[in-house]
């Protein structure tokens, strides 16, 4: 019977401790992907309150949108893109395949398969994507036309 | 006794079964070889019973060839122990079982508690994987201890050993079972079907078949506490509450299934799935756990397909 | 209608018309009966989705006649003469004429069976189960797939659901209260033990049903739960009430050679073959018409035969083989995927190419509380207790007599589960709760302080071992004098231990030291009982197989065993008085059993 | 008693039965995975034309680029959209992320309220100024605007 359980008289119940006590839960790629995802949309969605905020310095004016600007062309924030290009593929493709998995009954008998197809697809996009823009981060250009 | 003479009784023990041309022997033959390991093991832990040393002495005979025995070998069991009377917060216990390949985590537990620490408590049943007792989380993931064997796990290492996650913690491996049979009980889960046919209700073999993957549910826990989301609020219903809501829903017999769908269609509901498939992996019936919450998700969207 | 609680003096007091005892099949069955009708109380030691009802695979026996020609009264010749005649025909008349409404009622109830191209309801044959008087196998057992019992728990877990039966989950009860009433014992409720908080619970109720089931756990190999101690069995007979035919313990041929796990009859049903170490089908032998289909005690003898006359299989010789081979990975996953994911996991073995190493184990008791027709425990070989129900395992109708056909179990919950049901609320409708002694809790208090608070050195689990292993040894399918006498001496020397025993766990919440310690005193009990009933049975009937008397004899012994406490308290020496009680006839005169 | 060990949320929100208001969930999900097949046309849309199409890729990105992206009503249209969908997407995923990990009902509240402000004050400046963007401001310095401003 539930009243019997002391950790309801529990002043404040702290999911904290819910989530960290003991070992962690061994899930397998579904979990991770999972994991994934969320820290990747956390991780856009901060980055998305940024960029709307920056590119709306275009309205006040073209030295102050292109000062904001400028700080994004340096090499340390070059690589930081290539972590924000590397979240955002990964979140979209990930995002495609729960779309299949909740949509399609093959995907989700192969949902592990899928989820290193994933993988695969955000190694080949980024290393398309990594050495392009690296090369355009480092290459001597002072931001004119 | 001293160590050569009990690896020789060992040998012996189970070879001579076959004499008594009883059905238990072989087994009865290893388990008494274990206890005497485990106590060799367990410093201060309980003398050898006449039982033990009558059934070595009966069988110290004549072997008629030889044959290859299984060899326990010792594992370390490390379990998180907790009594609410007693403890601040769970610990870890460290124990070391002589184990068969062929056994058991539950029959390490019993080993545990039958020869070292009568206190640990663990709930257990039919030992073989129908009545769902045992759920429990085993090197960090949710399983039946009746149906995890020792030869599947790495045993160089430690076998860590702890309650399911996301319901309340009662006493060491216990947890109280209530909300997860409140969230079960919320969805309605038997038939409801108006008029009373002389006979049976027909079905065909198809339709039957529709819903046979999550009848198999044994209410066990392992896929509602193995989720993510549960975990993090207890108010979600579940893996195991959708399956049984499934169970229903797609049973041609049932004319209730716009009210399960209705409740599932809830903040709490079946939109809090994340598809981790931790609950697939974890049950112990082979259900296709997350299979069968996408199937209730599409009759939420484009009605119950049959 | 009735139903209050309070606390007083530290032990809380319930108020129910109808108290059940146990929430396995028999006991859910009665619940779904007498809620809507009454104010109704389920106490169980576990939760009811825990109970043995769901290891139960292969079916439920039952004359449909959707498959091939049936008929309940051919049911019932082969219920009689599987029990080798002991069975009670009129009871066995009962039970397979109102099966086809049992079924009914569960397919009605959402129960999940396998359907025929019709749609209909599907059978499959079962070991025992003949047309036209033991002509051929029939296909009467209705299943689901192999997990028929499970089904059944689940179907009546949720029925008991929808009428919001109360339900006290792991309230472990110890003792019955009974008080006298105008000179007559009459029940006044039942004692119980909250496992999660170590409080004492006193439940008064109108009538009260023990649907407790089995007490396998009294041998080492059983397909029993560590949960099957007999206890509902063991607090009747303490209360001085008699036990039924306790010597009638059933063995199930095919348990997986040294663990004990069920593999369902069904299997031999779809066609499985058992086979010796040569691969001879050896049941050819021992019934020719049936073969693999016999009765369960006649396999099971023949299995131990083989392996006794060095014909066994293995290292040891020490089992036989169920052959599924040739059924096909089809019907093996679709029918019997359950036992063959069983072999896969506990022995390595798969059914669909290899043979299945099989030996039998402990399975059923045929024994138990002896009732009437109507579920009423009865105090003698007449005299019925007002307000005191049993069925299920529990038990003793007798519609088992000797030998209980695989099916029938799940038949006996259903249709004597729903008549103890309906008989508790009738009653509970017209009489009044009886006062509860002052001293009602005094017993339950009294046995868990002195066990939680004793000194001793033994150590539960080391006796409860080596009841189990002289049980297995000199008490199982085949007995003489000589090996129940050993058993009897080994039983009398752990009951004088088993008052010394220590409990470690001090604690009060969870405490299942505790509980294992309560449930090894049913345990030495119901075994003690079982080995003096076996002795006093000089003939070889049904499960009771006797070396130094392996005929049957009707003159002596064409009647049931009715065991009676006349001293002994717990740890005590028990005294026993056996008498009996005369089979009840109808239709079928006693033959010789050939198949 | 301080046993806080693995205790679920139960004293947390009650279930359907104090359900008020219409329930958006499953309008909540499907939208999340419709805006999500379009947000990845747009989004990679968007990071290969300025990142990798682009000559000179980030470093060509600045006012008198982005000017002349917006003067187009082509681009205009793909950045609004692109912008809604965005934050709707993401403003849910976080609603839902501090649905599952915040269980005090005031921070909750407080949390909720601002990723519902955010979003709301990010669409409708990002939506007017998109449309009341003027890509050649008076004054400016003409070198670092588009190109066509010159011809004006």
């Amino acid at each position: 019977m539930s009243e019997t359980s002391s950790s309801l008289t529990l002043p404040d119940p702290s999911p904290r401790r819910t989530t960290f006590s003991g070992t962690l839960y061994r899930g397998n790629e579904g979990m991770w992907s999972w994991v994934l995802h969320r820290i990747t949309g956390v991780a856009i969605y901060f980055f998305l309150l940024v960029h709307v905020l920056d590119t709306a310095l275009i309205r006040v004016s073209p030295e102050a949108y292109n000062a904001v600007m400028a700080t994004y062309k340096n090499p340390i924030m070059g690589l930081g893109e290539v972590v924000l290009v590397g979240a955002v593929v990964l979140h979209a493709m990930n995002g495609l395949r729960i779309i299949l998995v909740d949509a399609w009954p093959w995907a989700t008998k192969h949902q592990r398969l899928l989820f290193w197809i994933v993988m695969g697809l955000v190694a080949v996009l980024m290393l398309y994507f990594t050495p392009t823009h690296l090369i355009n981060v480092f290459s001597p250009m002072d931001g004119g036309h | 006794m001293s160590q050569s003479e009990q690896k020789n009784e060992h040998s012996l023990g189970s070879e001579g079964a076959s004499e008594a041309g009883d059905p238990s022997a072989q087994a009865e033959a290893a388990v008494d070889a274990t206890t005497a390991d485990a106590q060799a093991v367990s410093a201060g832990g309980t003398t050898p019973s006449p039982a033990d040393s009558a059934a070595e002495g009966t069988a110290r005979q004549v072997e008629p060839e030889p044959v290859e025995e299984p060899q326990s070998f010792p594992v370390t069991i490390i379990v998180r122990r907790y009594d609410p009377e007693v403890d601040e917060e769970p610990r870890w216990v460290d124990y070391d079982v002589q184990m068969f390949a062929t056994e058991r985590i539950l029959d390490a537990l019993h080993r545990i508690k039958w020869e070292q620490d009568p206190s640990l408590a663990f709930r257990r049943s039919c030992a073989h994987g129908v009545c769902g007792s045992d759920a429990m989380r085993i090197n960090g993931k949710n399983r039946l201890a009746c149906k995890a064997l020792v030869k599947d796990f790495d045993t160089s290492k430690p076998i860590y050993v702890e309650a399911i996650k996301g319901l309340p913690l009662e006493k060491d491996l216990i947890v109280d079972m209530e909300p997860f049979f409140d969230s079960f009980r919320e969805i309605q889960p038997f038939l409801q079907a108006t008029g009373k046919p002389d006979k049976e209700r027909h079905q065909t073999i198809a339709q039957r078949e529709r819903f046979d993957d999550t009848t198999k549910c044994i209410l066990c826990a392992a896929c509602t506490t193995s989720c993510p989301v549960f975990w993090t609020d207890g108010q979600y219903f579940g893996p195991a509450a959708i399956v049984n809501a499934h169970r229903f829903i797609f049973d041609s017999r049932d004319e209730a299934s716009q009210v399960r769908l209705d409740i599932l269609n809830d903040q709490e509901g079946v939109w809090r799935c994340r598809t981790t498939f931790n609950c697939t992996d974890a049950c112990p019936r082979g259900i296709q756990v997350t299979k069968a919450i996408a199937e209730v998700k599409q009759a939420m969207i484009s009605g119950v397909k049959l | 209608m009735a139903d209050q609680s309070s606390v007083t003096d530290g032990i809380h007091y319930h108020q129910h018309d109808v108290v059940i005892v146990g929430a396995g099949g028999a006991g859910m069955r009665a619940a779904i009966e007498s809620a809507p009708k009454a104010s109704t109380a389920v106490i169980t030691k576990l939760y009811p989705t825990r109970s043995h009802t769901g290891a139960a695979q292969g079916g439920m026996a039952a004359a449909l006649a959707n498959v091939e020609e049936d008929s309940n009264e051919w049911h019932t010749y082969d219920t009689v003469k599987g029990g080798d005649y002991l069975t009670d025909q009129d009871s066995a008349e009962i039970l397979t004429r109102e099966a086809i409404d049992a079924v009914y009622d569960l397919e009605n109830m959402g129960l999940p069976f396998n359907r025929t191209a019709e749609g209909k309801i599907d059978q499959r044959r079962f070991g025992g189960h003949t047309r036209d008087h033991g002509k051929a196998p029939v296909r009467r057992a209705c299943y689901a797939a192999d997990r028929t019992g499970h089904m059944i728990l689940q179907t009546l877990y949720q029925n008991c659901v929808k009428h919001g039966v109360q339900f006290f989950n792991e309230f472990y009860v110890l003792d019955l209260v009974m008080a006298e009433v105008d000179g007559a014992k009459r029940v006044s409720g039942v004692v119980a033990y909250e496992l999660a908080t170590g409080e004492i619970h006193v439940f008064q109720g109108k009538s009260v049903i023990f649907a407790t089931g089995g007490f396998g756990k009294i041998f080492k190999t059983t397909s029993n739960a560590h949960t099957l101690t007999g206890d509902g069995v063991g607090i009747v007979w303490r209360k001085g009430l008699p036990l039924e035919d306790m010597e009638f313990y059933q063995f199930h041929p095919t348990g997986l050679a040294g663990l004990g796990i069920l593999l369902t009859e069904g299997a031999r049903g779809e066609g499985a073959i058992l086979r010796n170490a040569s691969g001879e089908r050896f049941m050819e032998r021992y019934a020719p018409t049936i073969k693999d289909l016999a009765p369960r005690d006649i396999v099971a003898r023949s299995m131990v035969q083989e392996v006794l006359d060095g014909r066994g299989a293995g290292p040891h010789k020490d089992y036989v083989y169920l052959d599924c081979t040739h059924l096909g990975a089809e019907v093996l996953e679709t029918k019997l995927p359950d036992i063959t994911e069983f072999a896969r996991t506990y022995l390595g073995v798969d059914p669909v190419t290899e043979r299945v190493p099989v030996y039998p184990t402990a399975h059923y008791a045929m024994g138990g509380i002896p009732t009437n027709n109507d579920a009423e425990v009865l105090a003698d070989n007449e005299t019925v207790v007002p307000g005191l129900y049993a069925a299920g395992e529990c038990a003793c109708v007798s519609v088992h007599g000797a030998n209980r056909l695989g099916t029938n179990s799940l038949l006996d919950i259903n249709v004597f589960g729903k008549r103890a049901g309906n008989n508790a609320v009738a009653y509970a409708q017209t009489a009044d709760f009886v006062d509860l002694p002052a001293d009602a809790a005094d017993g339950v208090v009294k046995l868990l302080a002195q066990l939680r608070e004793g000194t001793g050195t033994e150590n539960v689990a080391e006796i409860r071992k080596a009841l189990q292993e002289t049980m297995d040894r000199n008490a199982q399918v085949f007995r003489t004098d000589e090996t129940l006498q050993r058993a009897l001496a080994d039983i009398a020397e752990l009951r004088t231990r088993y008052p010394n025993v220590r409990i470690h766990d001090r604690g009060r919440r969870f405490n299942t030291d505790l509980l294992e310690a309560v449930e090894l005193g049913f345990l030495l009990d119901l075994a003690e009982i079982l080995v003096v009933s076996a002795l006093n049975r000089k003939e070889s009937r049904g499960a009771h197989m006797r070396d130094d008397y392996p005929k049957r004899d009707d003159e002596n012994y064409m009647q049931h065993t009715m065991a009676y406490r006349v001293a002994g308290d717990i740890g005590l020496p028990q005294e026993i008085r056996l008498d009996w009680k005369p089979v009840r006839f109808t239709h079928y005169e006693p033959q010789e059993r050939k198949y | 008693m301080t046993a806080t060990i693995e205790n679920p949320n139960y004293a947390y929100p009650a279930r359907s039965a104090g359900r008020r208001g219409p329930n958006l969930e499953k309008a909540g999900w499907i939208f999340m995975r419709a805006s999500g097949v379009v947000l990845v046309v747009l989004i990679f849309g968007h990071l290969a034309f300025n990142l990798l199409w682009t000559p000179g890729g980030i470093h060509a990105v600045d006012f008198g680029f982005v000017g002349g992206k917006l003067a187009q009503p082509f681009w205009q249209w793909w950045d609004v959209l692109m912008l809604w969908l965005a934050i709707l997407h993401g403003s849910n995923g976080m609603r839902t992320i501090v649905n599952d990990y915040v269980h005090k009902p005031t921070i909750r509240t407080v949390a909720l309220w601002a990723i519902g402000i955010a979003a709301a004050v990010l669409i409708i400046l990002g939506t007017l100024i998109t449309f009341t963007f003027n890509p050649c401001p008076e004054g400016a310095d003409l070198s670092l605007l588009p190109s066509f401003c010159a011809e004006l």
